[in-house]
């Protein structure tokens, strides 16, 4: 296997807000290879956001970012200036937002928005970048893509937009790419065909991505890699088989059994569920967030939690070693 | 009896009340803070005018006309000293506190009750009343109001009364336009619908679910049109269709002390500066009041 | 597009049609014209001559309709005080006050965009302060005594600029000055507002993450968004301006539109006051309009609409 | 036959159709939407109803028709047999209450729980102030929550527990159908099994009858009794939820069945075969309005409405089903893109 | 200044029209004198009559008056005036068609007739004495070519006359220049010296005094007393102070114009008011300068004004007395108008209030408390009168007290006495009745004359010029130091 493309070691996201510090991401660690898929899947508020945005470098200048390492291929994502991170954004790494509605600037054709990005970073002329433009709105699945070039957002439907959003981030044919929860507006039917075009992309164009979203669905079927966060932190994290078919974080555990599923679950049973509400993160945190909503929780959990990896690449946070609280009798 | 699976944790509670936020806000923001007090110091001023003023504002001297504060050489028996009737100048501003703050008040409730229900009945009802309020908020803001106020102040003669009626009838567009945004973004709400659906009567609506949502950028624009009605009264007054003398008004007090401002430039600065102070505080408060409330409505 | 001008036009018609009922039946209401017309020396002859002569005896829908159809074909009446004719004295004195307007206008908004972008790329810095505080303080300041200050200081004191009159340019800088910091405030407040707005929205994010240079974001993406408001307003301060030049012209002795509705009002001059609101109300109404139109060509969003 | 038709329908819709009149622009003339098109639907005592369909289709509509929010253009509302329009809104009241989908605009801001869950005790005059605090106490115990939110705010509590308030203010009138407009799509997926395990808790002690909207077919088919599919103001398919989760019939059906992502990895995204662009709800496609997306679209397709063509356990619209007319008769169109 | 031998002065009103058959102000007279001139000229330091477009005059009949006029005088346009000229204006502005504003001025008038071109008859409508003053005032001479062509709004616009100044610009109401005249006639005026008057409106005193310390003002009047004095202590500006003929008084309705139980009906309350303000104070403290107290109905100097009638002295004891005595031993409270100098108004109202009168005060505008007085009356208000700078008792009293709209006093036998003084021309006869008509006047307290009017005059040091009574400037008597 190749170098990873992203590292990030211990990365910690601090926003000071009205009562105190909020410590919303604490010391979370991933790599990514090239063409490797990774989803971040968490329920809101989980701080996923801030992680891709902390990558990119578009947290505001409020927040406090830190980490021990964080390298994009090589180069130290830290300590690079906004002009270095400017040269990389749009270019080497891109991203597509949540909101298709918003996420385009009203006042600018489509063709403006798009080819920005390579007028930026390649010295191309306006005609070639009208060209790719072109190019990759078909790619997409645009029709009559040269005319929607003149159109602006407003003319366009929510999946039609969140298209265009893909191919703007595609301009500059990126080494990483990454998805903020990019169907999570859309209908199911538009959903599936917009995660369809990105694995097919993404595999056809050897990038990686780093795929955002709540939907534990989207992540099965998507991911390579899985990453679950619960308030700040990864909680597991491993291959897409290993998480669904043997989920050792009681969270993880926990959500999958959430989730009805035709065919799996008994109709009009009840549902499993999870206890309680997320933590403040506000202020000192310390042990595992999850432990009071833990069916597993003992007395151990206030403390630091340590890592264990059952598998190679399969890791997870728990006091218990398998997950289970030993003490308690297991079905 | 519960039909749903016990779960202590649903007990907790994640916040605190609106009130103690606001009260948190409120106690946060040093503008309003500062136009709280000194609208209040003002406000009792106003009140306690008999007892503050040293003299009679209305009682003339001819002998004691323009007489110079102490500071330039007065006595104290005249703190500010006196004006071209040699009225005591100190309990003419005293005084003056009353007429402004009287004026606002009542010209910005007059305005409020107006637009508020204009405002509300067409964001609420929309269509046709909607139509026809945007088109009498448009006539009424193509006109110039200095100019009508002047004009009709000038045709029914400037009295207390009349400047404030005449106020009352013409500010209330921003109420209108305001109560008109907010009523339509509230109406929009679900609890409006669940209030619908339990069967609850349209006034019940209007009062219960909708007025308690939209009294705080009411309260905003009762802030900012009192002090508008302030300083239009001072304006008409300074261009002597407002208030009449001999009544104490600010306004009035700047345009006659204008004759000797070049010789006396203070007749002029005490009177436009406490005006200024006076209009500050309030306009402080109604920004003040719009960021501490503003969140709130957010969530 | 065209649609939406005519509609918007019909609109501002009837709008200007209400001024108008509105203004003429105000102005009837005042005292009897005829004795204002003959003025302090007049018998009860020359009064009743003068009823007689301009027709104040006939029915007022009559000469409502006698004036609407003068004012359609730009024929506003004659001037009881001057005894000429209004369209013209109105058009000569228009002439200063749109000056002033225009003065006015440019100078509040090359203070309030920049101020209120600088405010917003840097909220709480100490420019964003002085900011608010000269909105604050702007938005307090009776104009007519900020006027009275200006001239004790800058003519009197310090002997720079004069006190009165149209003359030069220096004739202007200080009503200017006034008339402009009155629209100022709500202005600035806007563009800040409108561009911690806009700078906050999810496509600004966008274009920070295609790696734009942070001039691009502000003055591409950001301000073309927020100034749209800003239009608006700009049309609609204008109108008051005009409106609200009274006070200024007549501190600066300037003779304009404004200190002529002020006099004309004074000196019972019907036909003036009357035309005069209708102009400013005009104003208003054709400023808001080219704005509306403005707006609808600047924002793509309500061009195709 | 489900034992839910043999039962007389408690709420029934007959032809009912919902015209919007929409301006464009600021001064766009006005043109007709028709949210809700000729919709007849009933629904029978203890039955749950899942109404799914794209964003747009109408499903809010016709909820808020149901609740008596806005009045059907045509067509009529029937409860127990007895049209609505003609009865009290006020006592529809009593019968129908709405859970909505967002439970932060759903609760007012400004009062205190206890007061948003009584609202519709001291509408209706029902109690003194000690029984209905006694009420609301013990139907905030029934959705899981203690007395003492009785005194806080809505701002105070996390999305789950503004549902539970919502669901308690719903069921303190003992109504007899809830209408769920997307009651869980706001939440987590953690919070949103709590709420689905409330609501079949509740429906099962009171005996309730749900009409339950959703764009998530999994929760429908999880929930629901019977699925109504509704696609740009029509129901375009009904069916018992066993029925149409193992034979669906209208290909609009289908694919949203094969959009349905279950957690299973390696699986990869399906496709769902559908055209992607939503048509204009104000000029819908002639004819069959899904035929420009519709993977089986024959030539008529395009010019004729299909009829509700009966089937064992509802009906489908679909000319694919329609014997006597032209069935077989042309062609299948090629899948169309998007315009 | 001097160095560009350009006097800028200022004016406080806007001047409807420089045509001064049709404005009605102050600003118009000075205009007037300068522009135009009269057939007959009145000293103003004298009161003698002279020659000035007539070098001659002769009552041919109690109702025709003959005038020889002067040869060889030519308008500013050129056009030579001559007996046509006097002719067109005269029939002109008699003819009441063609609305000269103030009637009075003209309206004695019936019609001239040429008898040659250096002679014309004025036809009088009936025996007016006061015709010789107003040929010296009002009534000036137009070019009857160019006022026939022109009109008064022409006229009004570029000025044509024959006076010490012609007018180079007018912009209407806001700005006139004003040159000399180089070929001006040999006129009792005098010879303009000042070769450009440059006026602009300024209508706020405080802007005035603003232009006049930047030194963009030479002169300015009218200035009041307070601004006037504080003048005058500065050493660059002199300041002169002349009377006028105006006076200001308080006109109670004694007729019961506004209800007969009105209590201004009964001659203790008005003799209560009288006694009530202290009019000394007035004068010294608010009007200063060169004002006076006055106790008739008419201004001192003019023709019949008796001095000698009963005076009220400053006794608010008294007046509180007297109205205990007319029942109103509380007082009472009563609406109180005025429309113009609001300080002395307000004066006014604080001494009434004083005594136990409490008074509603109202400023309203001119032609509204006119319509108000003419329609309902008014209980007591603040009036002021300037007899038209005419200097005879008709011009005031004769004005207010015949029955007229707005006689408050409505007194048959004072309005017999007036009609026989007015239509005598035995000045003895007209002084006497004049004399009864005051008399009772003022022991009935009708009016409450209070005082005299002043104007002051402020200018730099490099202006010389001494004002006249009669309340106008005249730029030709005006001098370069
Ligand atoms: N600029 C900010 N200021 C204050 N708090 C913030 C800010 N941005 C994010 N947060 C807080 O940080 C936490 C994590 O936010 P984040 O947006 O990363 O969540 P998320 O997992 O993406 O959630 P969602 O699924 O709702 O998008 C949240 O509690 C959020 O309220
Ligand atoms: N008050 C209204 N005025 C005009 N059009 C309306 C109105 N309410 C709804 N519509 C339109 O009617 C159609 C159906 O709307 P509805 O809200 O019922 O859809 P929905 O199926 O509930 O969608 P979602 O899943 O997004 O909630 C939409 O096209 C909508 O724009
Ligand atoms: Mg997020
Ligand atoms: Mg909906």
């Amino acid at each position: 296997m190749s170098d990873p493309l992203l590292t990030v070691r211990g990365l910690t996201i601090n926003i000071p807000v009205g009562g105190g510090i909020l410590h919303a991401v604490r010391g979370i660690d991933f790599d990514l290879r090239r063409g490797e898929t990774l989803c971040i899947v968490g329920e809101s508020g989980s701080g996923k956001s801030l992680t891709s945005l902390a990558v990119m470098g578009l947290l505001g200048g409020r927040i406090d970012r830190r980490a021990r390492q964080m390298e994009f291929d090589g180069i130290d994502l830290t300590g690079a200036g906004s002009r270095a991170m400017r040269r990389l954004r749009g270019d080497r790494m891109s991203m597509i937002f949540q909101e298709p509605m918003t996420s385009l600037n009203p006042a600018y054709t489509i063709g403006d928005q798009l080819t920005e990005a390579l007028l930026l970073h390649r010295k191309v002329g306006r005609e070639a970048a009208r060209a790719r433009a072109i190019e990759l709105l078909e790619k997409v699945g645009i029709t009559a893509a040269a005319s929607r070039l003149g159109q602006y957002p407003h003319q366009l439907s929510g999946g039609l937009r969140q298209r265009v959003m893909i191919a703007m981030a595609l301009m500059c044919e990126p080494e990483l790419i990454i998805a903020d929860e990019p169907t999570t507006a859309l209908d199911v039917t538009i959903q599936a065909q917009i995660l369809r075009l990105l694995v097919d992309l993404t595999r056809e164009m050897d990038m990686a991505m780093i795929l955002i979203t709540h939907d534990l669905g989207v992540v099965a079927r998507v991911a390579d890699k899985v990453a679950v966060m619960y308030a700040g932190e990864l909680v597991e994290t491993g291959s897409a088989t290993d998480v669904f078919n043997a989920p050792m974080h009681p969270y993880t555990r926990g959500l999958l059994r959430c989730i009805p599923q035709p065919g799996k679950t008994e109709r009009g049973a009840r549902l499993g569920t999870i206890p309680g509400i997320v933590p403040s993160l506000v202020g000192g945190v310390t042990g595992c967030p999850f432990r009071t909503r833990c069916d597993q929780a003992v007395e151990r959990c206030r403390d630091d939690i340590p890592r264990h990896e059952p598998d190679p690449g399969h890791a997870f946070r728990c006091v218990h070693e398998t997950g289970h609280n030993p003490a308690e009798v297991q079905p | 009896m519960s039909v749903a699976t016990p779960d202590p944790l649903l007990a907790e509670i994640i916040g605190p009340t609106p009130g103690q936020m606001l009260r948190r806000r409120v106690f946060g923001h040093r503008g309003l803070l500062i136009g709280a007090v000194v609208l209040a110091l003002l406000m009792l001023v106003a009140i306690l005018a008999p007892l503050l003023a040293p003299h009679d504002p209305y009682a003339q001297s001819l002998l004691e006309r323009m007489r110079p504060p102490v500071f330039l050489g007065g006595d104290w028996n005249h703190p500010l000293g006196t004006d071209h009737l040699g009225r005591d100048y100190l309990s003419r501003l005293i005084y003056g506190a009353r007429v402004s703050l009287l004026i606002g008040v009542v010209a910005a409730a007059i305005s409020g009750v107006i637009g508020t229900a204009m405002g509300v009945a067409a964001g609420y009802f929309g269509g046709r009343v909607d139509a026809v309020v945007t088109f009498l908020i448009n006539v009424r803001l193509a006109m110039p109001v200095v100019l009508v106020a002047l004009a009709v102040v000038a045709i029914l003669g400037g009295s207390l009364q009349v400047v404030i009626v005449v106020l009352g009838l013409l500010l209330w567009d921003r109420f209108a336009v305001v109560m008109r945004s907010s009523t339509l973004q509230v109406r929009g709400r679900e609890y409006v619908a669940a209030a619908r659906a339990v069967g609850c009567s349209t006034p019940r609506i209007l009062l219960s679910e909708i007025m308690p949502n939209i009294v705080n950028n009411l309260i905003v624009v009762v802030t900012l049109e009192m002090a508008h009605a302030i300083l239009l009264e001072a304006a008409l007054s300074f261009l002597g269709l407002g208030v009449q003398p001999p009544t104490p008004s600010w306004g009035l007090m700047v345009s006659e002390g204008k004759n000797m401002m070049l010789f006396e430039p203070w007749l002029v600065l005490i009177p436009g500066a406490i005006l200024f102070v006076l209009v500050l505080a309030i306009n402080l408060m109604g920004d003040g009041l719009r960021d501490v409330t503003a969140p709130e409505n957010r969530s | 597009m065209l649609q939406f001008i005519a509609k918007r036009l019909g609109l501002a018609l009837l709008v200007a049609l209400t001024v108008s009922i509105i203004s003429f039946s105000l102005l009837f209401l005042s005292g009897d014209p005829a004795a204002a017309l003959a003025g302090e020396t007049a018998t009860d002859q020359d009064v009743e001559a003068i009823r007689k002569l301009y027709g104040f005896d006939r029915p007022m829908l009559v000469q409502y309709w006698d004036w609407l159809s003068g004012a359609m074909t730009g024929d506003l009446g004659e001037s009881y005080y001057f005894k000429l004719p209004v369209a013209g004295l109105i058009a000569d004195r228009l002439q200063i006050t749109m000056l002033l307007g225009v003065c006015g206008i440019t100078f509040a908004l090359l203070t309030a965009v920049p101020l209120g972008v600088v405010a917003a790329i840097r909220p709480n810095s100490v420019i964003d302060r002085l900011a608010l505080f000269l909105s604050v303080a702007g938005q307090a300041m009776p104009s007519f005594w900020f006027g009275l200050i200006l001239i004790v200081v800058f003519s009197i004191k310090l002997g720079w600029l004069p006190p009165s009159g149209t003359t030069t340019w220096a004739h202007f800088i200080m009503p200017t000055i006034v008339l402009g910091y009155y629209a100022m405030p709500a202005i600035m407040r806007l563009t800040r507002a409108g561009m911690l707005e806009v700078l906050s929205s999810d496509y600004i994010r966008t274009a920070r993450a295609k790696g734009a240079p942070e001039a691009t974001v502000l003055f591409k993406h950001a301000l073309r968004n927020a100034i749209i408001p800003v239009v608006s307003l700009a049309a609609v301060q204008m109108g008051f301006m005009l409106g609200g030049s009274i006070v200024v012209e007549s501190i600066f002795a300037l003779h304009g539109a404004g200190y002529l509705a002020w006099e004309s009002i004074a000196r019972n001059d019907l036909p003036t006051v009357q035309a005069l609101i209708l102009v400013f109300s005009l104003f208003y109404i054709v400023f808001t309009f080219l704005s509306d139109v403005l707006n609808a060509w600047l924002d793509p969003r309500m061009r195709a609409g | 036959m489900s034992d839910a038709q043999t039962s007389a329908p408690v709420l029934e819709l007959r032809g009912v159709t919902k015209t919007y009149s929409v301006k464009q622009g600021l001064f766009g003339r006005p043109k007709p939407l028709t949210a809700v098109n000729d919709v007849s639907l009933s629904l029978a005592r203890g039955e749950v109803l899942g109404l799914v369909g794209e964003s747009g289709c109408g499903k809010s509509t016709l909820a808020k028709i149901l609740l008596g929010l806005e009045a059907p253009t045509q067509g009529e509302v029937l409860v127990d047999g007895q049209a609505v329009l003609a009865s009290d809104r006020r006592a529809l009241a009593r019968r129908i209450q709405p859970i909505f989908q967002d439970p932060y605009s759903s609760l007012n801001p400004r009062k205190p729980i206890a007061d948003i869950v009584s609202l519709p005790l001291r509408v209706h005059d029902i109690g003194d102030s000690a029984s209905r605090d006694k009420a609301v106490r013990e139907i905030l115990d029934i959705v899981g929550l203690p007395a003492r939110v009785m005194q806080t705010y809505p701002s105070q509590m996390s999305g789950g527990q503004r549902q539970r308030v919502a669901i308690a203010r719903a069921l303190i009138m003992k109504p007899e159908i809830v209408i769920c407009d997307e009651p869980t799509s706001a939440l987590d997926v953690s919070v949103q099994s709590q709420i689905l395990n409330l609501l079949g808790d509740l429906r099962r002690e009171f005996g309730l009858t749900y009409l339950f909207i959703s764009h998530d077919l999994a929760v429908v088919e999880h929930l629901a009794t019977r699925v109504a599919v509704m696609y740009l103001g029509r129901i375009v398919e009904q069916a018992d939820t066993a029925g149409l989760f193992d034979t669906s019939r209208h290909p609009y059906t289908r694919a949203l069945l094969n959009s349905v992502l279950t957690p299973d990895a390696g699986l990869g995204v399906p496709d769902t075969e559908l055209g992607m662009d939503y048509p204009n709800p104000i000029a819908p496609p002639p004819g069959c309005h899904f035929h420009p997306r519709c993977p089986r679209a024959m030539t008529h397709c395009a010019s004729t409405a299909p009829r509700p063509v009966p089937t064992p356990d509802g009906h489908v619209e679909c000319h694919l089903y329609d014997t006597e007319n032209g069935r077989d008769t042309g062609p299948a169109l090629h899948m169309k893109e998007p315009a | 200044g001097k160095a560009d031998d350009t006097l800028k002065a200022a004016f406080t009103k806007e001047l409807e029209n420089v045509d001064s058959y049709f404005n009605s102000s102050r600003e118009g007279v000075v205009l007037q004198r300068a522009i135009w001139d009269g057939l007959i000229y009145r000293d103003p330091a004298t009161n003698e009559y002279k020659g000035n477009l007539a070098t001659d005059w002769t009552w041919i009949d109690d109702t025709t008056l003959e005038l020889k006029l002067r040869e060889g005088v030519t308008f500013h346009n050129g056009e030579p005036f001559n007996a046509d000229d006097v002719v067109y204006t005269v029939n002109f502005v008699a003819d009441e068609a063609n609305g000269v504003k103030t009637q009075r001025n003209v309206n004695w008038m019936k019609s001239a007739e040429k008898v040659d071109d250096y002679t014309v008859r004025i036809l009088l409508k009936e025996p007016f004495p006061a015709a010789i003053e107003f040929l010296s005032g009002p009534v000036s001479m137009y070019p009857d070519e160019y006022y026939a062509e022109a009109g008064p709004t022409g006229m009004g616009l570029k000025p044509v006359g024959t006076g010490p100044y012609k007018v180079t610009e007018v912009v209407p109401g806001q700005h006139f220049v004003l040159e000399k005249n180089e070929n001006y006639h040999d006129s009792p005026k005098g010879q303009p010296e000042i070769g450009k008057i440059d006026i602009r409106t300024i209508p706020d005193v405080n802007t005035q005094i603003a232009e006049l310390f930047n030194g963009s003002l030479d002169l300015i009047w009218q200035t009041p007393a307070d601004q006037a004095e504080k003048l005058a202590a500065m050493d660059q500006f002199t300041v002169a102070n002349e009377s006028t003929m105006r006076i200001g008084y308080l006109t109670l309705d004694a007729a019961g114009r506004t209800g007969a139980d009105n209590p201004f009906t009964k001659l203790k309350v008005r003799q209560a008011v009288a006694h009530a303000i202290d009019r000394e104070a007035l004068v010294s403290a608010l009007l200063k300068g060169k004002s006076q107290v006055i106790s008739t109905a008419c201004f001192p100097s003019q023709f019949g004004c008796a001095q000698d009638v009963t005076s009220y002295e400053y006794d608010p004891e008294k007046a509180k007395a007297l109205l205990a005595e007319a029942g109103y031993p509380d007082g009472f409270e009563t609406d109180y108008y005025a429309y113009r100098d609001r300080e002395y108004a307000e004066a006014i109202s604080s001494f009434l209030n004083a005594v136990g009168i409490k008074t509603n005060f109202n400023m309203l505008q001119y032609s509204a408390l006119r319509e108000l007085r003419m329609k309902e009356g008014s209980p007591v208000s603040f009036q002021t009168w300037g007899s038209y700078s005419i200097n005879d008792t008709s011009a005031i009293t004769s004005q207010f007290f015949k029955f007229g709209s707005l006689d408050d006093s409505r007194d048959q036998e004072i309005k017999d006495w007036l009609d026989v003084a007015d239509s005598s021309t035995d000045p003895a006869e007209r002084e006497e009745y004049y004399r009864k008509a005051l008399q009772k006047i003022a022991d009935q307290a009708y009016w409450v004359p209070m005082f005299s009017y002043n104007t002051n005059y402020v200018f730099t040091k490099e202006v010389a010029y001494t004002p006249t009574p009669d309340e106008v400037l005249r730029f030709t008597t005006m001098r370069w130091n």
